[in-house]
């Protein structure tokens, strides 16, 4: 199978708005939201290739800048061989009768003034479809018949139809300029899931008829692992793993992929599973974490080498150590707070109260509460003691100093597993690390991820 | 961005647009059609070569016209607008005493339009679609549609002429102006009637907007949440709804400003109230183009300065302003 | 063959006239009871006002005292001059039927130099954006920055006896087409539609470019983009159509402001000069002759009063049926 | 229809009677033929049409539905919080044996907050914008039990840190828009955790959270379901989160309660067609191959509801009788009840 469209090292970042008056400030800076960053993916011929992830990781944008509907930062993007970002406008217009895109919200994708037929028959009449006005609303009858409505409807309004009926109309207008791919943006999340059965019918049904490659964008994994052939997942702006469907589903190889499909419910109560729980929020895509992009939620980030606690320990040190750098703590207004509790306030028992707080997670519903290796005990309270004496910096140097993770020094590459078209970014398939990690801890590398990979 | 730096944006934001209206009214004076220096004077001046000469060397006529603009600009920045040859007084002293009777009649207005409108909204809103909302909102567009110099002629009309053939003296003085060393009473006789006309349309708009501004904010999520979480009624309206409801009042009541501008302008007239609006009225009948210059860009930059202070009280108001 | 097309192609437009006639009855229908009366007021007016010679027997500038009876000065309402007379023997009422034309072309003349002005200004700045964005919006902001009533006085006071259509001969040609106003060209009534209409554009330019870059969001617009279309294309054909509800809506209130407006300009003696007959001038005539001749100032005032008013209430009509966000009132679940 | 369907006996009971049968006197919260409508000037949608359930001391009861089935309007008439122009009209809401709809408006306020708390689907509007973190957390606690400001911020910082917001005594003074999604949800379960309650009535919960973050919050719930004892109502459009976390559900569609009962149990044997239908159409994220079923056509009009079974006309297995008879839910089982006539339907 060759392959269709092919992006190679797409990047696209917005600029929070920018002006005359934040550049005179010499404090601000012009953040940058790094939504899409070097992704490369193809999709080939007749595939259909399923991009995942959760809100912000960047998946709308790729496509987006894939097809120019926003203009890319960097990285090419080639279709059927000819490059799309070099293409002029016009060439740009005749690429567009080559990809359609099927968007989110069918409330908000049809123009509520356009009745149906005008819907259909503007995309045909840009791209000289059909002799005349005749020819083309019996094309646009004939379409929405195959989209399961009738000729009846040509002349209603976008208002007068269901969810689901919409989106019909919206997959009858992308195919009326008969494109060779279609871009479905999550199709079916605004759907109920009756309606989001039928419409997943019709997609595939089309596909399959017409010999259409599809992207198909979801944040949906059980709906992707039914429509796909492959999927990418993606987490801020990168992939993190692309692989065959069943592999990627039974086999996952990423933590985040394995989170993540451990976090679906299943509609199947009697199915008690090993829910891998990710700490934290989704971060934004300003000022992504450094190094793989995950290791601040990853369950599996790699210790430090002589790490002998376990590892929900070691994320907490990360974590509170991350908090520290962002200035997240403080002294006083903890000390405040044990004062209105009529707590002790003295600087012990604050030290106290940040450790509780921060590393055993006492009191917290939905935590474990862990303890430190000794030796990790003392370095953490000894920079908490910093802290409370007003010496930030220097309570994070000195985790710097004993605790960093690699996962944090640099970016992951895709490395291959098995047949070759199993790929992840992972510190943990790169045997470099895995050598280093394995050395001290056999414990890792049992629950690690290593477990799967051919060897 | 937080609230400290909002505030310097939005105010050196305000460099460009008063500059604009600067040169705005600047130009409009200078690019009149006919002779700008005749134009300026009025005309037993414009009759004076002396005058005339004096004027233009002033107006430093002879020089490309950025460098007159400079020169100008120059002048008001050290808050001098000029002489005015239709009243013989400089035109910085003539809107010193004048702003100052304007600004009692607007406050007083502002007061009454305050007062009246905010709890009204706040009913109309609560009983929405009851014969209390209906009758509100014909009244509030009532106060719209008036035209406020007919209700000052009436008013005089009413309560000053009939009223005295009625009673023998006037419940109001049929215009003028007084000040607090008359004594209360005759103060009040004399600023309430203009200020009650001026205030009546400001209301009526502010009212319009509470009542719109709380509907919307009655129909939130949030006022749910605070009924779920058990919050008295009365709580729940005043303290929850009211004070997410008058964000966007104060906007309006900030643009408003314009409006009792725009009013003192005509009402003054009817009162013969000494304001600043009567004061650009006589200028503006006299062909005095230098006061008429004076006030516009006075009461501009007042107008401009009022919206920067309401932008601020938004941005304390809402939390979220400042992180746009 | 050829004939056939071009009867269905007539057929289709007189279905399309159809289709607007009956979604008018309907928005009609939808509006509550002020707002239909509202309506009725304002249809009523227009009538009077349009066929003014067909309602009333004498010309407005007809002095009664000199052709009838010389009584016939400040004279109350009587069934022949049901709104009495004037100083100079004109009646009341004829005056305020052709009142009604000043006002009401006023009115739309202004607000229809506003909405073209503003909707050019508002739809560029927000679907360019950009440096344009910025430089178009700092003008109005400018713009905005003076009183209206200010800037409009002073404007009028700085063309003084001169009209605009010295300074813009295209444009008084225009007008000088149109029935009425075409007589009109010469009188200062021509810089009050002007100044006017240049005064609330900046209005109708933010209403504008903020409906352009809320509907430039929507995802159809998008869809549009990714059929091919032109930038053009979209803007004329997805955007402004979809943006144009609050502007219409807006449009209705300014009307009604700029009936008040030019009332007070006119009572001012800024506005329209005679001979036209306006109902600010009237007012502003009556108002020395008080409290004895108290016809002369109090029809005017009533009259503008009914007319902005219902105007207003129409307006507020308008806004319940098409403002999307009372649209959206959450139903069950 | 094949042999193996028959009607039942007593197919023609009416809500009452249905209620009687679903209902028993000693649970928490005991819900009777409720109805609830919107009357507005054209039409009367009746958005809960009879509906009957029990929530038992310690239990999470789900009920679950599509978009317009009258789930959230359920959950809103239990604390009687429904929005205008609706009402409940109809039933009982009996929590801990004395009926909610017949108190007074003070001492419904009274309850709410306190003894019967809700979060809702929206963290992000379902707080006020322009009040603090720590002043909304510990309102409850200041309208309830009368703490002072300041008690009731120390409070609150303690609610925060035990619902899992990190650095919660400086968190306490952020505003909403501060927050991301999951920590908003979570100051909205610590605002309703504030009195303690006997029961949280959770209106989808997870539905504008991505899945990761929806794991979080369920664990979260679940969690304190355990801790505290406290009865739990999770109203959801998912049967994931249903079978994920609920003992007992209640399936709803077009304003009745059609399955009701223990949630393996259902799952493993569903006994309405709706029910089936819903099952079917769901993909299942650990199944490979999966052909979905579709229900066909649409929820019906409720302020026009079909005669007979509202599900009929969208009912593969749809009978003359079933579009005559309307069916009331009667027990098919141990702690299993369905409003189909038939026994077997299929």
């Amino acid at each position: 199978m060759s392959s269709l469209l092919t992006i190679d090292g797409l990047t696209k970042h917005f600029s929070e708005k920018d002006s005359l008056i934040r550049r005179l400030r010499p404090d601000q800076e012009v953040r940058t939201v790094r939504a899409v960053d070097d992704v490369s993916l193809d999709v080939k011929e007749g595939e259909t290739l399923g991009l995942v992830g959760e809100s912000g990781c960047g998946k709308s944008t790729l496509a987006r800048a894939a097809v120019r509907l926003i203009e890319p930062t960097d990285g090419s993007v080639y279709f059927d061989g000819d490059e799309v970002t070099g293409f002029s406008r016009s060439e740009l217009r005749e690429f567009r009768s080559e990809v359609q895109v099927v968007f989110q919200d069918p409330f908000a994708s049809l123009n509520p003034r356009y009745t149906v037929a005008k819907t259909l028959m503007e995309p045909m009449r840009v791209h000289n479809i059909g002799a005349n006005d005749t020819e083309r609303r019996e094309r646009a009858a004939s379409l929405l018949e195959r989209c399961g409505l009738g000729a009846e409807h040509l002349d209603r309004h976008p208002h007068e139809f269901s969810g689901g009926q919409r989106q019909r109309i919206a997959i009858a207008r992308a195919l009326s300029v008969e494109p060779s791919m279609l871009i479905a943006d999550e199709p079916v999340s605004a759907l109920d899931v009756s309606v989001q059965a039928r419409i997943l019918n019709l997609l595939d049904e089309l596909r399959e008829e017409m010999g259409l490659s599809m992207l198909f964008i979801s944040h949906d994994m059980s709906i992707v692992r039914r429509v796909c052939d492959r999927v990418a997942v993606m987490y801020l702006g990168k992939i993190a793993e692309v692989a065959p469907t069943d592999r990627l589903f039974t086999d996952p190889q990423h933590p985040y992929t394995q989170a993540l499909l451990s976090a679906i419910p299943v509609p199947d109560p009697t199915v008690e599973r090993d829910r891998v729980h990710l700490e934290g929020d989704v971060p934004t895509p300003i000022d992504p974490p450094s190094g793989c992009r995950f290791h601040p939620r990853c369950p599996k980030v790699i210790p430090t080498e002589g790490w002998d606690g376990s590892q929900a320990a070691w994320q907490r040190v990360l974590a509170l150590k991350r908090r520290l750098a962002a200035d997240e703590l403080d002294a006083e207004t903890t000390r405040e707070h044990l004062e209105d509790e009529r707590k002790s306030v003295s600087d012990d028992a604050v030290v106290q109260e940040l450790y509780d707080e921060h590393v055993a997670r006492k009191g917290v519903a939905d935590a474990e509460t862990v303890s430190l290796p000794p030796d990790a005990n003392d370095t953490v309270k000894s920079a908490l003691q910093r802290l409370v004496a007003g010496d930030r910096d220097g309570a994070v140097a000195m985790l710097e100093r004993s605790y960093t993770t690699p996962c944090a020094r640099e970016e992951p590459s895709l490395t291959t597993h098995g047949a070759g078209t199993h790929q992840s970014a992972c510190h943990l398939h790169d045997p470099s690390f895995v050598t280093q990690s394995k050395s001290q801890n056999g414990e890792l590398a049992v629950d690690g991820i290593a477990s799967g990979d051919a060897r | 961005m937080s609230t400290s730096n909002y505030a310097i944006k939005r105010t050196l934001l305000l460099v460009p647009v008063l500059l604009g209206v600067s040169l705005v009214t600047f130009l409009f004076i200078r690019l009149s059609p006919s002779d700008p220096v005749v134009a300026m004077l009025p005309p037993e001046a414009a009759a004076q070569q002396n005058i005339v000469n004096e004027l233009r060397r002033e107006m430093r006529l002879n020089e490309p016209l950025y460098i007159q603009y400079t020169y100008w600009l120059w002048d008001v920045l050290h808050l001098d607008f000029g002489y005015s040859y239709s009243q013989s007084a400089r035109v910085t002293s003539l809107i010193k005493s004048s702003a100052w009777a304007t600004a009692q009649l607007s406050f007083f207005s502002f007061i009454i339009g305050v007062i009246v409108a905010v709890p009204t909204g706040v009913i109309s809103a609560v009983k929405k679609d009851t014969w209390v909302d209906n009758v509100t909102r014909v009244a509030a567009f009532g106060g719209i549609s008036l035209p406020g110099f007919w209700v000052a002629i009436m008013m005089i009309l009413v309560f000053a002429l009939f009223w005295q053939n009625w009673f023998g003296a006037p419940l109001i003085p049929s215009g003028g102006y007084a000040t607090l060393s008359d004594g209360l009473g005759t103060y009040l006789r004399h600023i309430l009637p203009p200020a009650t006309v001026l205030g009546t349309g400001f209301a009526a708009l502010v009212m319009r907007m509470t009542r719109s501004s709380m509907v919307e904010v009655l129909q939130e999520e949030y006022v749910r949440t605070a009924r779920a979480k058990g919050v008295k009624e009365k709580s729940v309206l005043m303290i929850h709804a009211l004070r997410n409801a008058l964000i966007p009042v104060v906007t309006v009541m900030g643009m408003q400003i314009g409006f009792l501008l725009n009013g003192a302008v005509v009402i003054e007239q009817v009162f013969q109230w000494p304001g600043i609006g009567r004061l650009l009225y006589m200028s503006v009948l006299s062909q005095d183009l230098v006061t008429v210059q004076g006030i516009v860009l006075f009461i501009a930059t007042v107008f401009v300065v009022a919206n920067l202070v309401v932008d601020l009280l938004y941005a304390y108001l809402d939390p979220r302003i400042s992180y746009e | 063959m050829a004939i056939d097309t071009k009867h269905s192609e007539n057929r289709s437009v007189v279905d399309q006239v159809g289709s607007r006639v009956r979604w008018l009855v309907a928005v009609y229908r939808r509006l509550d009871l002020s707002a239909q009366v509202s309506f009725w007021i304002v249809a009523a007016i227009s009538v009077a006002a349009a066929a003014a010679p067909l309602i009333t027997p004498y010309a407005p500038g007809e002095q009664l005292a000199i052709t009838a009876d010389p009584a016939l000065k400040l004279h109350p309402p009587t069934p022949a001059n049901p709104m009495g007379t004037d100083l100079y023997g004109r009646d009341v009422f004829t005056r305020l039927v052709y009142g009604a034309r000043s006002s009401l072309a006023v009115g739309l003349l202004a607000v229809g130099i506003a909405a073209t002005i503003g909707i050019t200004a508002g739809s560029i700045a927000g679907y360019v954006g950009g440096w344009v964005d910025e430089s178009i919006m700092r003008v109005m902001d400018i713009l905005i920055s003076f009183p209206a009533l200010v800037l409009a006085i002073t404007l009028v006071g700085a063309l003084g006896s001169e009209t605009v259509i010295t300074i813009l001969p295209v444009l008084g040609e225009l007008l000088a087409s149109l029935p009425v106003v075409g007589s009109w060209t010469s009188n200062n009534i021509i810089n009050v539609i002007f100044v006017i209409g240049l005064v609330y554009s900046p209005q109708i330019a933010r209403v504008t470019r903020g409906e352009v870059l809320r509907t430039s969001e929507e995802e159809f617009v998008e869809a549009a983009e990714n059929t091919g279309l032109s930038r053009v294309r979209i803007l004329v054909q997805h955007i402004l159509p979809n943006s144009m509800a609050p502007v219409l809506v807006q449009s209705t209130f300014l009307v009604a402001t700029a009936i008040l407006f030019e009332a007070s300009l006119s009572y001012l003696g800024l506005g329209v000069q005679p001979p036209i007959p306006t109902w600010g001038v009237m007012i502003s005539n009556g108002q020395g002759y008080l409290p004895d001749s108290w016809w002369w100032t109090t029809f005017p005032g009533l009259a503008i009063m009914v007319t902005v008013l219902a105007l207003n209430l129409l307006g507020d009509g308008l806004r319940d049926e098409f403002d999307p966000r009372s649209a959206t009132d959450g139903g069950p679940n | 229809m094949s042999d193996a369907q028959t009607t039942l006996s007593d197919a023609d009971i009416d809500a009452e009677t249905e209620a009687a049968q679903v209902c028993s006197d000693d649970s928490l919260l005991s819900v009777r033929n409720l109805q609830t409508r919107f009357q507005t000037a054209g039409e009367t949608v009746q958005a809960v049409d009879g509906v009957s359930f029990d929530i038992a001391e310690g239990e999470i009861l789900g009920i679950v539905g599509e978009s317009g089935c009258g789930k959230s309007v359920t959950s809103l008439s239990l604390m009687d919080i429904v929005p205008e122009p609706g009402e409940v009209h109809g039933g009982t809401v009996r929590f801990d044996g004395e009926d909610i709809l017949t108190k007074s408006p003070e001492e419904k306020r009274q309850l709410r907050g306190n003894r019967v708390s809700m979060v809702f689907q929206e963290p992000a509007k379902a707080l006020n914008p322009v009040f603090d973190i720590g002043w909304q957390v510990g309102e409850p606690l200041r309208v309830h039990e009368n703490l002072t400001k300041s008690a009731s911020r120390a409070k609150a910082v303690e609610l925060m840190r035990r619902v899992g917001i990190p650095s919660p005594e400086e968190r306490v003074d952020d505003y909403p828009h501060e927050f991301s999604g999951g920590m908003r949800q979570r100051a909205m379960l610590a605002m309703a955790l504030a009195c303690t309650p006997d029961l949280l009535i959770a209106d989808e919960p997870t539905t504008a959270l991505d899945v990761t973050i929806e794991a979080q919050i369920l664990d979260l719930i679940q969690e304190l379901n355990v801790q505290t004892s406290m009865s739990v109502l999770i109203v959801t459009h998912d049967l994931g989160v249903v079978a994920e976390v609920c003992d007992r559900v209640a399936v709803m569609y077009a304003g009745r309660v059609v399955e009701y009962g223990d949630v393996e149990d259902i799952f493993a044997n569903p006994q309405h067609p709706y029910t089936k239908g819903l099952i079917d159409c769901v993909p299942d994220p650990t199944a490979d191959e999966q052909s979905l079923e579709a229900i066909s056509g649409t929820v019906p009009n409720l302020a026009d509801t079909p005669e007979g079974c509202n599900f009929a006309p969208r009912c593969p297995h749809a009978t003359d009788e079933c579009r005559q008879i309307d069916p009331r839910m009667r027990a098919v089982g141990d702690d299993h009840y369905s409003a189909c006539l038939w026994e077997d339907p299929s």
